[in-house]
């Protein structure tokens, strides 16, 4: 199959849970090398918070992205909160009402989820953020998609590319955020937001092949 | 990590239990757990004045609601900003009619969630206007003054635009007041140690014993440079020399100075401080019309000081000289 | 030694120097450097309320002088009891001829240095009457109250003998009132760091990391015991099972509740503690009629807090609720 | 001589001060163990604000006592200064009117100034207080003198029976000041108050000894 049932997909935002509770202490350590050493926690709060709001009329995978954006954007505050709880919101928009979802609904969704965090964050590939995770991502998946590759091959393509995204946040030096006033000392570093970025798009990329296996 | 706690994920919730308890008089929930109000708010006819920020800092921010000061308050965790949701119910405690000034400091966080706060508002008809405090030199060259954050001369935006709202003005008036307060001023800190946020359980960054961080920002961000650690009359000069060229502040001035630990610091060592820091202004023709010397805005329990300096005029003067009762100021 | 000073061996004259400069509207300075008075003392027709202590506590002792408050304060060392020379001089700067009450702390040197100012006041023709605060329960068992120190339970008795000669009080009444007061009081206190007095440069003690000193003294003295460290509601129960009992303190009681952080314990942990006490005091039956919560009366940068409860009847909230314009306590 | 003139005993004064600088660190290094750790500090800082006020005009033994017991009582407050404060005005007090000071007049200089330092202090024998060393002090030289031991001979054994008296606190259980909150906790190591006073005396019995020789 190319596709997936939206009611089938709940599982990929508890995967995605799973994901960040099991990096928690990793995230905040990361992020405790340039910013405030909260980033785990941060996250860890939303998507578990998420996680008890996810009631069994929930059964959508659309439904539970946008339970998850909410949460995020009213529960969680910070940057994280409204960063991220637009990013999910933006997706789910893009597939609320479908009963399926294919490569297209897919390329959509994280179109509009990249655009409301560049929209709302301002910041730019190189400023050494989870942009420079999600930027490439998405390239790659439409580009995949361009050349004909099938939903699990894009899928491939994108999380490869997050991947060397977040990588290349390494040799950065920080122009946006707290960890921005440390200039040149900022480099040598992974950011930690360009790290939960990449876990979130692996597990998503991840969760959605295993669907369309099944 | 020696901290009188519970359950570290829960500091903010059990903090805002005992503090309204104690400040009932003053201070009364709403029915966001995240937002508190001035029992008397929204006052009849008066525009709402209102901030938000992340816990760790008291009194800053909740320390400041009250007569004449803040209407509401939108409360975060330690160290990170409070949600839209938070900010949209202090609007909402806050509005009388008259609109809302929304007077916060520049953090990313904090202006993505009252962002999406006051577009929620505006759909449900009310009015808001907003002013970021920018005052921490440190942070930013000023030639990128957007970048740069706010920290303890938020405290002289709320008073000024809280004195304005009290006074009758018009959102325009009060919002123009509390953007002239910041524009105004300055701040710069020093670190001497760090802090541990509660849930985080060790400290997330180091100063060395012996040396100081110059231009540190009230989450322990980075400063200009790290140095040895100074005596109180070098540090003065350090932190005016900071400060004064990049207003400028010039003789015949008359500036309003807060000198805030950063928690950990005796007070007594403030006032050490700032015996150098006024003598200094005088010594350049700068008089202080007003100081204010103590734990008015901290970063738990760092050791160090801001200093903040606000050129004064006679509206500011007046504004600032009002009458004032909050936890955090009290003026009569 | 992370501190903001200039010579270790002049902290207190520099402090001095900037505390009178910041707080000109409310205290000044007398011909004795280490005696400052309220502005407006003597007050004519009015006792004069005086004490005295060692530095290092801000705000105590200095920041309670003030309107309705203390006339006059002698200032020691750090951590070191006044010369019986500032005693002698805060007796005359607070005379109106009515007579001075002297309300301090029940120290070695303190009650030395009070005891030979008395005698040359005596000489003098100055009335001097004394009442010491011996408040801290863990400092010695009730069988030998005598020995027992005055902790926080002093501000206590300075409100309360500070509005007695507001009200007009004669000499025998403010006497009778602050006695009152102290008798009626009960502290703890609970250690989590220690502190270092600038001119010793190292801290004296030392409280292991995950342990706590329960009835630690004001300037470190041991307490009953260490334990490993308890969270915050764990740490209100072992505070009141040591305070409750010994007064005692019983259902129907009215109380005043003053929690005082010792110097870097971030306020947001008074206001989790506190909680708890109030909640424990609610279930014995105990009303409290006012709470105050903050850094009352530290221990330089020592971090923990010090527990105080005042039993009130009529008279004592009369004057409890009275006014009072003072840098460490303001009440209009 | 088993005598000395009071206008030649100025140096005793000054070789008290120097005494107590030369220990600072030690004294406070000793209080630290029971006290507050500021023992040598407040000494220092007394002995040394006196040195400053011994001008030129101030030319007898008992002048310079009195100096020192003044700026003491006056200037430095804690214990310290109205216990040792009144201990030298005591002693001045008593030699004021001599010309010349013999062992009886000594007898009387340190029996004023124990009986006013206990008076004002209430400490007794057994506390670990400085009156451990002082009250042997004083008991030895009297018996010394009822002995008919000449003036150096008593003050050789009132400076033995002061080291002594020194040393027993070693083994006691403070009872007064800060340090008896540490109840068991305060036995093996030495009163702070008793090794300054124990210095004290020495440096007068030295002094004098070396007057009364020369
Ligand atoms: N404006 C922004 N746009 C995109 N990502 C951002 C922006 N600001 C910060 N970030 C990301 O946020 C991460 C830090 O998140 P977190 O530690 O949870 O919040 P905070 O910085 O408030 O403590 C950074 O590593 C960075 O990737
Ligand atoms: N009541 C007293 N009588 C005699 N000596 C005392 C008394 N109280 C304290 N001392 C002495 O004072 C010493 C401590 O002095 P110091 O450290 O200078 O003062 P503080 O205890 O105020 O810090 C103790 O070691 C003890 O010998
Ligand atoms: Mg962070
Ligand atoms: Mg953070
Ligand atoms: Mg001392
Ligand atoms: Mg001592």
């Amino acid at each position: 199959m190319d596709y997936f049932y939206n009611n089938k997909g709940v599982g990929i935002v508890l995967g995605l849970i799973k994901t960040i509770q099991d990096n928690k202490d990793y995230l905040s350590e990361i992020d405790g090398a340039l910013g405030d050493g909260d980033h785990g926690i941060n996250m860890n709060k939303g998507f578990t918070l998420c996680k008890e709001r996810l009631t069994a009329d929930v059964t959508d995978f659309s439904k539970a992205l946008k339970t998850l954006g909410r949460v995020l954007l009213m529960e969680i505050g910070g940057s994280m909160g409204p960063l991220y709880g637009t990013f999910f919101i933006e997706m789910s928009k893009k597939c609320a009402d479908k009963e399926t979802i294919d490569k297209n609904t897919f390329k959509e969704m994280i179109e509009a989820a990249l655009n409301g965090i560049s929209t709302l964050g301002k910041a730019k590939v190189g400023d050494k953020t989870l942009i420079d995770t999600l930027v490439p991502a998405v390239e790659a998946y439409n580009k995949a998609l361009a050349e004909g590759k099938d939903f699990s091959g894009a899928l491939i393509e994108m999380k490869a590319a997050a991947e060397k995204g977040k990588d290349s946040t390494k040799d950065m030096v920080a122009k946006i955020g707290r960890a921005s006033r440390l200039g040149e000392r900022s480099r040598g570093v992974l950011d930690a937001g360009s790290i939960s970025c990449y876990l979130i798009i692996a597990s998503i990329s991840d969760s959605i092949k295993a669907l369309l296996e099944s | 990590m020696q901290r009188i706690i519970n359950d570290p994920d829960k500091v903010v919730e059990d903090m805002l239990e005992g503090f309204l308890k104690v400040h009932k008089d003053l201070v009364v929930k709403t029915d966001n757990p995240r937002t508190i109000k001035y029992k008397n708010a929204p006052v009849e006819g008066k525009v709402g004045v209102v901030t938000g920020g992340g816990s760790g800092h008291k009194p800053a921010f909740i320390g400041y609601t009250g007569r004449n000061m803040l209407d509401a308050v939108a409360v975060g965790e330690v160290f990170s900003s409070p949600t839209a949701k938070a900010f949209y119910d202090a609007f909402r405690a806050a509005d009388s009619g008259k609109g809302v000034a929304c007077l916060y400091g520049n953090y990313a966080g904090d202006n993505m969630n009252v962002k999406m706060a006051v577009d929620i508002a505006e759909e449900d008809g009310i009015e808001v206007k907003t002013v970021v405090a920018n005052d921490d030199v440190a942070s930013a060259p000023i030639t990128e003054r957007e970048k740069r954050r706010g920290v303890a001369g938020e405290i002289f935006m709320w008073k000024i635009g809280g004195a304005k709202a009290a006074k009758g003005g018009s959102l325009d008036e009060v919002i123009a007041a509390a953007q002239k307060a910041i524009d105004n001023t300055r701040s710069v800190g020093i670190g001497l140690t760090s802090c541990t946020i509660p849930a985080v359980g060790k400290p997330n960054f180091k100063i060395e014993n012996g040396t100081m961080e110059v231009g540190i920002g009230h989450h322990g961000e980075p400063g200009i440079k790290v140095t040895e650690l100074k005596t109180a009359d070098e540090i003065a000069q350090i932190m005016l020399e900071i400060i004064l060229p990049d207003y400028p502040f010039v003789a015949g001035d008359e500036v309003a100075v807060l000198l805030s630990g950063l928690g950990a610091t005796p007070v007594m060592e403030l006032y050490i401080l700032y015996s150098k820091v006024e003598a200094l202004l005088q010594e350049r023709g700068i008089k202080v019309h007003r100081s204010y010397v103590g734990n008015y805005f901290t970063s738990l329990e760092m050791m160090g000081a801001t200093l903040t300096i606000m050129k004064l005029d006679n509206e500011l003067k007046d504004l600032l000289d009002m009458e004032a009762d909050s936890i955090g100021l009290k003026q009569f």
